[in-house]
C-alpha cells in the first residue's frame, strides 16, 4: 500500500454515466489483484471531503491504472468531468481481493452494473494465466446502457451472458436469474467441475447471489460495497456484521468475504432470480 | 554553519518544536487523535510515525468492545459524522496486540481510555498507567455514542471533577481529559479538571450530530446520532481552546478540531494550545500528519519565530 | 382533467404544502430566516416574496443599534461566523420604515425581537404584537453577540422559562421562541418554553465559534467570536429537531441550520420540524428560497406525498 | 440588480496570477455604471461557500461583461482556471458607483493592483463620451509584472503614469507618491482645473490617497472592499465605520464613498508618499 500522486491520462465518456478513467504514474499499483481498490481524491477543496474507493479495472505497464466509474454524486461528477492533466492523489492498493483463477475451478463472474470492474480484472488476470475459459461473466445491468466495455471483454476471449432489467440486450431479467440458469447448465454439461462464484454489485444483489449460492454449496465470494472514510482498517467506520466475529471491515478485511461468513437477510417478499 | 546568502539573509537555527505539554515533552506539538490513527502502525508504510510528536490511540477500555451497528460513518458538509461505538481491543488485548508495536514506533504515545462505569474507568486508568511504553493517559468523557459510558461523566462539571480525582488517585502517569464540546460552558469542564488534578485538558471531541437521508427517510447512521468531526468543527474547536486559555487557569490545552494544515494548527496555538492533534484529516490525507509538523516548521521560519512555544495564547486582541 | 398519460401515470393533485405551525397557517413550510433576508425589499426583485411561505425580520430591539465594528463575517469550512451585533432600526424605525412594506409583500412576516434587559424583551414584544401586518413574533433568546442581550436569557432553563411567560402574558400574537445549541440540554430549553406558553420553538441559532489569521495573529472578527452558520451545522441542528420533536412535549418546530435545498429542508420535516427558515443559504444563492419551496413541492410529487405534514417526523428508525 | 446565470466566454491569463474573465449572458449589466460590481460563483460545491464580489472592467453589447481577477485564495483560483464555456452565476450589477466624468473636472484615477477594474471602466466611460482627456490614470504595483492591460489603457487614449515599488517599469515607487506629484502638476500648468480624485486599490492605499488629498480640499472617492456575503445590504457584514452614521455598508452604500464620510486613520510610521 502506497500513497501517491497520478495523473488522469485519459478519461472516455462510456454514456449513462458511466467513464472509464486511465491514470498514469501508478506504478505501486502494478502487483495489484482483482478485486483490490483505491482510495481516489482530486484536488477538491473540502466538498467532497473525504476520498472516495474505486476498484481496479485493470493495471498495466508503464505505472497506468484503470478503473470504470459512474457518477451518482459530486466525487464521481468530479472525476466524470476530469480533464487528462488532472492530478490526483491514490492511496492503494487497498484490501484483499478475489481468490486466484485455478485450472481445477470455474468461476461464475457475476457484475451488477458499476460493480463489474472487479470481475473484468478477474477475468484479465485469467486471461493472462491461459485460463480464460475457466470463468466466464453474467453482467447484469437496467438497460443495455448499464452494459459497457463489452468490446473490451469479448476481446480477453470471456464468455459472457448478459441481461437487462428492461430486455433491451441479452436476457431479460436480473443477473441473478441468468446466474441460477448457468448454474443449472454447468452441473448438467459439466458435472466434473468445481463451480465457484464471484459478485460484485449492488448490495440486494449480492444477497440474492449469495442466497441462490447457498443450497448448491457453492464456495461464494462476494465483493460488498459500505462507506468508506480510511479504507485502511483505522476508523472502523466500514463495518459489515460477519459470523466469524460480530463485525469485519469491508476495507482491511475485504472487500472480499465468503458469502459463509457475512449474514445473509433472509429474501424479501417478491422472488429473488426470477424475471420482474 | 554556511556563509549568509547573496541576498544578504541570515542562516537561522531552525525552529525549536518541542512543546511540554501536561507532563510530557514532544519532539513537536503535533499529534495524531484517537480514534483516527488506529494504533499506529497501519500508517507506519507512509511516514515515519518517529515525525510525528504523539499519537493518541483509540479509546481502550477494560473489556474488549465490538462497538455499533452499521452504517457507523457519513460525510456531511465539511465533516463527517461516526458512531463507531467505541469498539476496541480491550485492555489485555491491547497490552498484547498494539503496544508491543507502540514501544518501537519511536513517538509518544497517549492511551485513550474510557469506562461505562466509574470503576471501571479507575481500573482502566489504573492498568494503562502501569503499562510500559504509555507516555500518557487520555482520558474520554466525551464520546457522545454511547450511553453509559460517553457524555454522562463529562457533561457536568461536579460529576467530571469526581471522576478526575478518582483516576487522578491511582494514576501516576500523565493524566489528559479529553472534553465534550455539548455543553453550555466549556470553561467549567476545563477548570473541573484543573482542580482535580488533571495535567492537561484535549478540546474539543467531535459534536453530537445527525444526518438524514431523505429519500428512504432513515438516519445515515444506525445509532441515528453520532459525532461530528472535521473542518466544520474548526471554528467551534477554536472558540472553546480560546475560551479556556481566556479564563487563566493555566492547564495546558491539547487543540483539536478540523486541523488540516500547518496554518490550521498555528491558529490553534494562537488561540491558546500547547499541542494539537489531527483527526479526520488522517482519513482525507493519509499522510497530512506529518505534513502539518513540516507545515509548522515552515511557519515558524517564515514569520521568524525560534520557538513555537511563542505561539501559545499569542493571539492580537486590539483594545 | 387530462385523459391518463400514455405510460398509464395518473394525474395526481398537486401536494398540499400548507403548514401550521405555532398558531399561523403558511401557504407553505419554507420561511427566511432572521439576519438574512433583510425586511425583504432587497430580494422582491429576484423573485415574488409571495412564493414564500414566511420570511423573519431581522431582529428588532426596542432602540435602535449600531452593531459592532468590523470585520463581521469571515468564511469557514462550509459555513461563515458573524458577529453583526443585531444592528437594526429599533421598533419605531422598523413600524415607520419597513413595515409598510412588510404587509404589502404578499407573505407572512414574522418580526424577531430582542432585548437586552427582561423589561426591553417584555416592551418589545409587546409592541410589536400590537402593530398591524405581524403575524407574530419570534422571540431571540440566543444570539450569542451580544453579552447584555443574547445568550444569557436563553442558556438556563428557568430564566428563559420566566423571560417566555413574561412576554407570553402580554403578546397575543403566535409567541415563537429561538433556542440557543450552545447548550448541553437542547430538550430542557424547549421544555421551558413549552411549559410557559410559548407557541413554536425555532432552533437553532448559530453556535458560537471563532476564526484566526495565523499570518496576522489576529481574530478575523473584530469581537474575536460570533456565530456559525452554514451547511457546516445542519448535522447539529437535525440533531437538535429531532432531540425536542422525540422528547415528545408536542410543541411545534421550526427548523433552521445549513439548509441548501429541498432535501434538506425535507431532512427537517423527517426530523419533526414543521416549518423550516432558509439562513445563510440567501447570500450563497439569493433565489434559493424560493427554490427550496419548489424543490420540497417536486420532492412529494415524486414520493407520492399529497400533504407536507405526512413528512413531519416520519423518519424510519429500524428496531 | 438582476441574479442570472453566465457563461465564461473567454479566459486570459495575464502572468502573476492575473486573468482577465469575460462572461457572454450579461445583458442584465449592460446599464453598469464604473465601480459597479457583480457577485461572482462557479459551480464549487460548498467549497467556497460564498459567491465572490468583482469588479466590473467593460461591459459591451451583446451582453458581454469583463473582469480583471487575481488569484490570491480558492475562490479565484477557481476562476482562473475556469475553462469557456463554464457557467458561473451572477448577481448584479451592485453598489453606486463613482460620478460621472465630466467636462467641467480633471479625474485622477488612482489603481493599487488589481484595483484597477473600476477605475479602466471610468475611463472607458469617460473615452465613449469623449472626456478621455479630463481624466489621467496613476496605476501601480509592486513589479512590472502587477501592471496589466496597458495596451487596453492606450487604445483609449487614456494617459497613464505607472509606477512600481520595484522600479521595473514607470517611476519607482508608491502609487500615492506619483499622485502627489501628479496634483503638484496639475495646480502649476492647469490651475482651472477643478481636480477630483477616483481611487481603488489595497486599504493602506486608499487611506494614503485619502491623507494626501485632505490638505489640498480635492473632492476623493474612494473604492473600498470588505468581506462581504451577500452584496445587497442584507447580512450587515460589509460595515465600515464612518462619519455620516456610525457604519455604512460597502455594498449597498458603497464600495465608492466619499473619503471625509469615512474614517481615515492617522498615517503610520513611515511616511506616506515616499519611495519605501
Ligand atoms: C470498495 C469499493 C469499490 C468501489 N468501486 C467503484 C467503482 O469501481 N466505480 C464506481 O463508480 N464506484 C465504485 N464504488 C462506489 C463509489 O465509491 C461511490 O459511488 C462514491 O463514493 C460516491 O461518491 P459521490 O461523491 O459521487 O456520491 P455521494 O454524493 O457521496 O453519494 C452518492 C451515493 O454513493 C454512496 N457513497 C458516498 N460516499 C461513499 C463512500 N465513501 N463509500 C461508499 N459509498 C459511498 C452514498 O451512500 C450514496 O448512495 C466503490 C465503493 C467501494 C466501497
Ligand atoms: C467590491 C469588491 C470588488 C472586488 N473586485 C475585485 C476584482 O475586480 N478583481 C479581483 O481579483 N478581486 C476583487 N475583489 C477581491 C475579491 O473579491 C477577493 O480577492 C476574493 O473574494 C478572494 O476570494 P478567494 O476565495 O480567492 O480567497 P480567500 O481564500 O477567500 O481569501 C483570500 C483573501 O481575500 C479576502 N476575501 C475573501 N473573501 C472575501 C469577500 N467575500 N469579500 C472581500 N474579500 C474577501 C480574504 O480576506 C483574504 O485576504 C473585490 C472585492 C470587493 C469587496
Ligand atoms: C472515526 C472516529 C473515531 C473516533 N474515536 C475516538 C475515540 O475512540 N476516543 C476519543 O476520545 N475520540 C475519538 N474520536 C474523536 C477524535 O479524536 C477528535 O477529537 C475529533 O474527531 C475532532 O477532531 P477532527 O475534527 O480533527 O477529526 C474519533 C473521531 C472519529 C472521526
Ligand atoms: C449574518 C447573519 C445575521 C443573523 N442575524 C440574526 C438575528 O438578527 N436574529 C436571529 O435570531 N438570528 C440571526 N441569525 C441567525 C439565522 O437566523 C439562523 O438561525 C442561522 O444563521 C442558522 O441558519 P443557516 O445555517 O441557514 O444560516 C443571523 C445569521 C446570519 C448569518
Ligand atoms: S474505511 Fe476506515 S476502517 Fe474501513
Ligand atoms: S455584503 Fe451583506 S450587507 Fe454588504
Amino acid at each position: 500500500m502506497r500513497y501517491f500522486d497520478a495523473r488522469i491520462i485519459e478519461n472516455r465518456a462510456l454514456g449513462n454515466g458511466y467513464f472509464s478513467l486511465r491514470l498514469g504514474g501508478c506504478d505501486s499499483l502494478a502487483a495489484s489483484r482483482p478485486g483490490q481498490f483505491i482510495m481516489l481524491r482530486g484536488d477538491w477543496g473540502r466538498d467532497p471531503l473525504l476520498p472516495r474507493p474505486m476498484s481496479l479495472l485493470s493495471v498495466a505497464p508503464e505505472g497506468r491504472a484503470d478503473m470504470l466509474g459512474r457518477s451518482v454524486g459530486r466525487g464521481t461528477k468530479l472525476l466524470e468531468a476530469a480533464l487528462p492533466g488532472t492530478r490526483v492523489s491514490v492511496l492503494g492498493p487497498l484490501g484483499n481481493g478475489f481468490p486466484d483463477p485455478a485450472p481445477a475451478t470455474f468461476d461464475l463472474l457475476v457484475a451488477g452494473g458499476v460493480g463489474m470492474p472487479p470481475l473484468f480484472m478477474q477475468a484479465e488476470h485469467a486471461a493472462r494465466r491461459g485460463l480464460v475459459d475457466r470463468c466466464e461473466m453474467m453482467y447484469g445491468g437496467r438497460t443495455s446502457r448499464d452494459l459497457v466495455l463489452l468490446g473490451e471483454m469479448r476481446a480477453l476471449g470471456l464468455a459472457t451472458h448478459l441481461s437487462t432489467e428492461d430486455g433491451s440486450v441479452g436476457r431479460r431479467g436480473r443477473v441473478t436469474a441468468a446466474l441460477e440458469a448457468r448454474i443449472e447448465y454447468h452441473r448438467t454439461a459439466n458435472p466434473g467441475h468445481k463451480l465457484r462464484i464471484m459478485a460484485c454489485g449492488p448490495r440486494e444483489m449480492l444477497w440474492a447471489v449469495a442466497r441462490i449460492a447457498e443450497p448448491y454449496a457453492i464456495e461464494c465470494h462476494l465483493s460488498v460495497e459500505e462507506q468508506m472514510a480510511c479504507g485502511i482498517g483505522v476508523c472502523l467506520g466500514c463495518a459489515i456484521p460477519a459470523r466469524s466475529r460480530p463485525f469485519r471491515y469491508a476495507c482491511s478485511d475485504g472487500p472480499v468475504f465468503l458469502a459463509s461468513d457475512l449474514i445473509i437477510p433472509p429474501a424479501p417478499g417478491h422472488a429473488t432470480g426470477g424475471t420482474p | 554553519m554556511t556563509a549568509p546568502a547573496a541576498g544578504g539573509t541570515e542562516e537561522h537555527a531552525p525552529p525549536s518544536l518541542v512543546a511540554r505539554c501536561g507532563g510530557i515533552e514532544f519532539r513537536n506539538p503535533v499529534l495524531t487523535a484517537s480514534g483516527t490513527f488506529g494504533y499506529g502502525s497501519e500508517f507506519a508504510s507512509l511516514f515515519p510515525l518517529a515525525s510525528l510528536g504523539g499519537m493518541v490511540t483509540k479509546g481502550i477500555s477494560p473489556n474488549p468492545r465490538f462497538g455499533n451497528p452499521a452504517p457507523r460513518i457519513c460525510e456531511t458538509a465539511s465533516g463527517m459524522l461516526n458512531s463507531i461505538g467505541l469498539e476496541n481491543v480491550g485492555l489485555t488485548g491491547f497490552e498484547a496486540e498494539k503496544l508491543p508495536f507502540l514501544r518501537t514506533c519511536g513517538t509518544k504515545v497517549l492511551v485513550n481510555f474510557f469506562g461505562t462505569t466509574f470503576d471501571e474507568y479507575v481500573e482502566c486508568g489504573q492498568r494503562l498507567g502501569r503499562m510500559d511504553g504509555v507516555a500518557g493517559l487520555e482520558m474520554n468523557v466525551s464520546c457522545p455514542n454511547i450511553k453509559a459510558g460517553g457524555l454522562e461523566f463529562g457533561r457536568d462539571p461536579r460529576v467530571l471533577g469526581e471522576l478526575v480525582r478518582a483516576c487522578r488517585n491511582v494514576i501516576e502517569k500523565p493524566l489528559w481529559v479529553k472534553l465534550t464540546p455539548n455543553t453550555s460552558d466549556i470553561v467549567a469542564l476545563a477548570r473541573a479538571c484543573a482542580e482535580n488534578g488533571a495535567d492537561a485538558v484535549s478540546v474539543i471531541n467531535t459534536i453530537t450530530g445527525m444526518a438524514i437521508d431523505a429519500r428512504t427517510r432513515r438516519p445515515r447512521l444506525a445509532t441515528v446520532m453520532g459525532g461530528l468531526s472535521g473542518p466544520a468543527i474548526k471554528p467551534v474547536a477554536l472558540r472553546m481552546v480560546y475560551q479556556i486559555h481566556h479564563a487563566g487557569m493555566g492547564i495546558p490545552i491539547c487543540g483539536i478540531g478540523g486541523i488540516q494544515n500547518g496554518l490550521d494548527a498555528v491558529e490553534f496555538f494562537l488561540a491558546g494550545a500547547t499541542t494539537v492533534q489531527v483527526g479526520t484529516q488522517n482519513f482525507i490525507d493519509p499522510a497530512s500528519s506529518e505534513r502539518v509538523v513540516r507545515e509548522v516548521e515552515e511557519f515558524c521560519r517564515q514569520h521568524g519565530i525560534s520557538d513555537v512555544c511563542e505561539l501559545v495564547g499569542a493571539l492580537e486582541i486590539q483594545g
